[in-house]
């Protein structure tokens, strides 16, 4: 397949019903946000659809991807349950993590989906860990590390690009510039606002792609992903998008106009991949309502899922806040005599 | 006296303190087109410009260091980090220099920054962004610690952490910003530090409730009377350093018994600290060990229901003041 | 059984660990081709090459949480910080990642590394080189914290930190390097979490040391039996996270009095919580308020005669004794 | 004075002095230590005079400079009295910062030196605050932040670059490349090891100098200060330079062989400058020997003042943690009722 060529039908098939999934199950989950339902902060990636399934189609199963609080499109791409996704923005037990991560902590080992996390920059290094973990055991795995626009302005960019630059660790990190970190343009945020460029001072190429293309994204990601491997070098990939929402649900965006937001909404990658695949003659316009229809009847199984699914156990309050072993005694956790009882866990030993 | 929101009186706050002195300038992210991520800055960047109100990129140890060498250098910087989970980037800045600067360099620099921010649970944000970070800042000498739990104290305390010649470290809790109450519209109103509120006054037992957990401790102390004919002595004490020991040891040499409730871990937090004061300066009438509610010893979890058990409630307060009341003196 | 000093101990952890697990690697300032700014890594890298041991840029936040990544995918690093005090540019990843991980993610991963870094005063390293952060690393749920003060408790217990699952926090003493002392050569030998040591036996006062300040009471001890015929029960806690709390209470039943003596700032610090903690479980038992011995609430001073007022001698922990011993019950 | 030339030859003479009063204040300063005399970590400019002093002749009076726990040369360039920054060694009262700092910690408000600091990479935020402030009060001065070769990998770096471009801050920073941070050289600390690139992502300009050469550090120093000055934006100047000694008093330098210290040794900047001066027939070698005996006979001067300073009262040692004002009471210190007698200061009200 050559540059900005579609895939086989099969796989483009795919990546419109991955990304319709994603576009669907953030609606369902802002609305359930407006109903209580799902509480915290959440951060929808609508209108990014594209940076997340062109992202994770070019990456192999046993590669690793990491990202911020924006991430549930992010682990659906990847293969998780929308169901226990859902579960895990309603609190409950079945969720991926059990109900204690939320909307901005997601994590999935099963598909190497190695964690949303809520601190600005703050999941860099561990990216660049992971990616030393893979090197160090001798693999050829690939750790993708996504961040925004205003990670880049965080200590732990450059001092990160720095270290994989010198180690020739195997990471890609993804800049997913949608012109904002919070409401500040990036232009307010960044002297030298051409993200790609975050990584010349430290010797690390960057590269840029279309974030608002599935197509290019899968591209310009699977050869930055693939020169990564081969190469031994940190690869900055920007993809351009926009978040057609405020940045998380209720953001009033006075920070921007609704004229831009339209513009932007006239480019909706799901819009635009399935015009093309309709004239390619890959779908049909009877294919993209049923592909529709049955991401609404997924994201409606997941919802009912979350809702079925009990909340945790008061009991499990105190699990796993420590990984116990033989060697180890003592108290680990709330020592309080009075007050409700939040007796701690105990090591075996 | 008007009634407004906390988060209200501390926009006030700033905006008068502005208005009295040119040198008082703002920075922090998405305090100026955003108008603050909890809309405590609304409208300042409109009134007083981009000069003074600065938003900054998603850097805190920088920009909060930047805050340090402007106040050296006859600025009073009032910086917002935008909730307390991310101050921990910025520690070295707060710790290592602006707390040493004055004594370090033999009192020839001082730094008169007001350090803003908000923390505290509740509102199901998770393990990384629900932290109570008290306990860590009331550690560190050439610090300033306050604590408002009203609208009144929000607006009196940060009016005089602005004018003081100390870093302050200004901890906003994020459940009390729609919460009102009167607050003076006197602009030469301003709270000292170091003086405790005695928020409601009692024979039975002391409470020291700690920035919301002061609303808490009070909502308890009415039940207590009501249903138990506990007469609760509710403190407040609004600054942590410095602190007033003297008004809590004074309620604790009369009642005799004495409740700490904080929202924070509970090893080496707030309550532990005032515990050990507590039982050193007044040992020989303590009727029983000071008690504390604590928030739990872990990561906040996301979950609702978990959540609300990681962090005091009313009950808590309720039944840690009904066993130290009713232990026996000389029991085990 | 073999004599060596405080850091060949360690080196001969790491060396052994290592040896015994091919996961096991190190990461830190100056830990390679200078052989450590201390020298505990004396030797590593000629050893066990580039690989297991690296050298980093100054950025400590970033290659600790690099430890973090690479502790969640199978590896067991130890980084090593070069000294506390730029542990406060770490403290995102530590508190918000390595602590919070294991909790936050339903238990779906591990972060088994191990943070080393020495702390203390007495070397006149001024303001910003001289801290002791005990008190703010033992608040933190998710980590362990170990704080050896002989050179057989530094091998012992950072094999332990190595082979556990969880991320702890190890706090060495500057000036306890060059400490000599019996270490097995076992290399089965290993220290568990959780155990307090009981130096000295006693039954006039429990004297609870942590990390030099152990040794520092020990001396104290000799004198007060020497000089002053007071039998001093001298307890080291060894880890303060799990906190072997049995052991001193049960010292505390026996002996009725209670001084706690550290390095770091005296509010919020370790002695404020191990009293707050015996007072609540042993009141009853108690003939005095637990006292404390700590370093001085100020930036630590660098001219010699000001340093060594600002942190705790022999005679210190004396004079707390005496006071508590010579306490009468029941008067104020 | 065209690229290269000589200034004036009473200029000349000045900075001929300043550098040789810093050797020979350094070479004392580092006997002292071996004596005992001074405690902590000792780190001296041995071998970079040249950047000291040039940097120092391109600032006037007014701007501020700020720097590392490097900068005894910094301070006594400045116009600090020798005497006192010794004493500030000894740990006397008479210290610049009353024996509180030590040599990681000079400060000099009366000529502007903001600081030496002991956490890499900490001063380079202040010094932007400190440039803000400038900027802010309507003045033209100028901040210098200095830094060694090994604080750019700190993320204050990247954070401050920014924000002092973003906001058009009148600082110029200045790497004191001496190819090692500590024991590690800078192609084992940065992967793009070229120091004065390391603000081309932020849109920072950077340009070189001869740190063995003051004439050209000056030169080159000048044009950022008066460009920072007049076009307000920060400018990254790198000085390639060499400590001769090691990192700190009794660094075994296992980390570079002797060769390459020797050849440096003959770059000695001192050495050249003198050199050039004599042929320029502006000094003559008795006039250099004249030079040296004076600095020499400062030196003496200083060490005598530091060791007749008393240590500081013990009573001082609460002294100035806080400022305190009328309006808050409550204790700011030392809570112990037992022990050594520590009580703590008090507010007046
Ligand atoms: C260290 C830190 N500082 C501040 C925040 C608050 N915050 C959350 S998201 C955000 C904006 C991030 O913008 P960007 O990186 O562009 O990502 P986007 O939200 O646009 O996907 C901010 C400031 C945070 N979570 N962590
Ligand atoms: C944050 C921090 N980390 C580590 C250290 C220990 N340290 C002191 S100096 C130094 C090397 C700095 O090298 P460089 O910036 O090149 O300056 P130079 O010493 O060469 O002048 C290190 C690692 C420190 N002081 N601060
Ligand atoms: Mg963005
Ligand atoms: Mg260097």
């Amino acid at each position: 397949m050559s540059a900005g060529e579609l895939p086989d039908p099969e796989t483009a098939r795919r990546w419109l019903e991955k990304m319709v999934l994603i576009r669907r199950f953030e609606e369902r989950a802002g609305e359930q946000y407006t109903r209580a339902k799902v509480g915290g902060f959440l951060h929808l990636g609508i209108g990014e659809e594209a940076t997340i399934v062109g992202t994770v189609a070019a990456l192999r199963p046993d590669d690793y991807l990491i990202g911020t609080y924006r991430t549930h499109g992010h682990v659906l791409a990847r293969g998780s349950d929308p169901g226990r996704v859902m579960a895990e923005l309603f609190g409950r037990v079945d969720g991926l993590c059990r109900g204690r991560g939320g909307s901005m902590h997601m994590f999935d080992a099963d598909v190497r989906f190695m964690g949303g996390y809520g601190i600005v920059g703050g999941n860099l290094p561990i990216g660049a860990g992971i990616a030393l973990s893979s090197d160090y055991r001798g693999t050829d795995e690939v750790t993708l590390c996504q961040m925004g626009d205003g990670a880049v302005n965080q200590g732990t960019f450059a001092e990160t690009l720095n270290l994989a630059a010198l180690w020739s660790l195997p990471i890609v990190f993804m800049v997913v510039n949608n012109l904002y970190g919070m409401g500040t343009a990036v232009e307010r945020h960044s002297a030298q606002p051409d993200m790609k460029r975050r990584g010349e001072s430290l010797g690390v190429e960057g590269v840029e792609c279309d974030g608002m293309d599935v197509v290019d994204t899968f591209e310009t990601v699977s050869r930055a992903v693939e020169t990564t491997r081969s190469e031994r070098r940190p690869i900055l990939v920007e993809a351009e998008a926009y978040r057609f929402r405020g940045h998380s649900v209720a953001d009033p965006e006075e920070y921007r106009t609704s004229e831009e937001v339209e513009e932007w909404r006239e480019r909706c990658p799901i819009l635009l991949f399935g015009n093309r695949l309709e004239e390619a003659g890959i779908v049909s316009g009877a294919d993209r309502e049923r592909i529709d229809a049955e991401a609404v009847a997924e994201v409606d199984r997941a919802l009912e899922f979350a809702e079925a699914s009990p909340e945790p156990e008061p009991g499990s309050l105190h699990d796993d806040i420590y990984v116990l072993g033989g060697q180890v005694r003592g108290w680990y956790s709330d020592h309080r005599e009075v007050g409700r009882s939040t007796a701690g866990q105990e090591a075996a030993g | 006296m008007p009634e407004m929101r906390y988060r209200e009186a501390l926009n006030q706050a700033l905006a008068e303190e502005m208005e009295r002195d040119e040198t008082v300038f703002l920075m922090g992210e998405d305090i100026g087109v955003f108008n603050g991520a909890f809309k405590v800055t609304n409208g300042l960047l409109e009134r007083f410009g981009e000069k003074r109100v600065r938003d900054t990129p998603i850097s805190e140890n920088s920009f909060t260091g930047i805050g340090v060498g402007a106040a050296m250098t006859g600025l009073r910087p009032v910086v917002e980090i935008m909730t307390v989970n991310f101050s921990l980037l910025a520690l070295d800045q707060v710790i290592n220099h602006a707390a040493a600067i004055h004594y370090m360099f033999g009192g020839q620099a001082t730094v008169p920054m007001v350090l803003r921010m908000p923390g505290g649970a509740g509102n199901q944000l998770g393990p990384t962004h629900s932290h109570s970070f008290e306990a860590f800042f009331l550690q560190v000498p050439g610090l300033l610690v306050a604590v408002p739990s009203t609208p009144a104290d929000a607006k009196g305390l940060l009016k005089t952490a602005i004018r003081d010649d100390n870093p302050v470290v200004f901890i906003e809790h994020e459940s009390l910003y729609g919460r009102r109450g009167e607050v003076p519209d006197d602009p030469d109103f301003t709270i000292p530090f170091g003086v405790a509120a005695v928020r409601r006054e009692g024979s039975d037992v002391t409470v020291v409730g700690v920035s919301r957990m002061a609303i808490t401790a009070g909502e308890a102390a009415t039940t207590l009377a009501d249903e138990h004919g506990i007469e609760a002595e509710v403190i407040d004490p609004r600054t942590l350093r410095p602190l007033d020991l003297d008004t809590i040891l004074e309620s604790v040499r009369k009642t005799n018994r004495c409740v700490v409730v904080e929202e924070g871990w509970p090893h080496g937090g707030v309550g532990a600290n005032l515990a050990a004061l507590i039982q050193e300066q007044a040992f020989d009438w303590l009727d029983a060990p000071v008690a504390r509610v604590t928030g739990a010893d872990l990561p906040m979890p996301y979950a609702r229901n978990l959540e609300q058990l990681s962090f005091p409630h009313g009950q808590d307060v309720i039944d840690a003041v009904l066993a130290t009341v009713g232990r026996e003196v000389g029991a085990p």
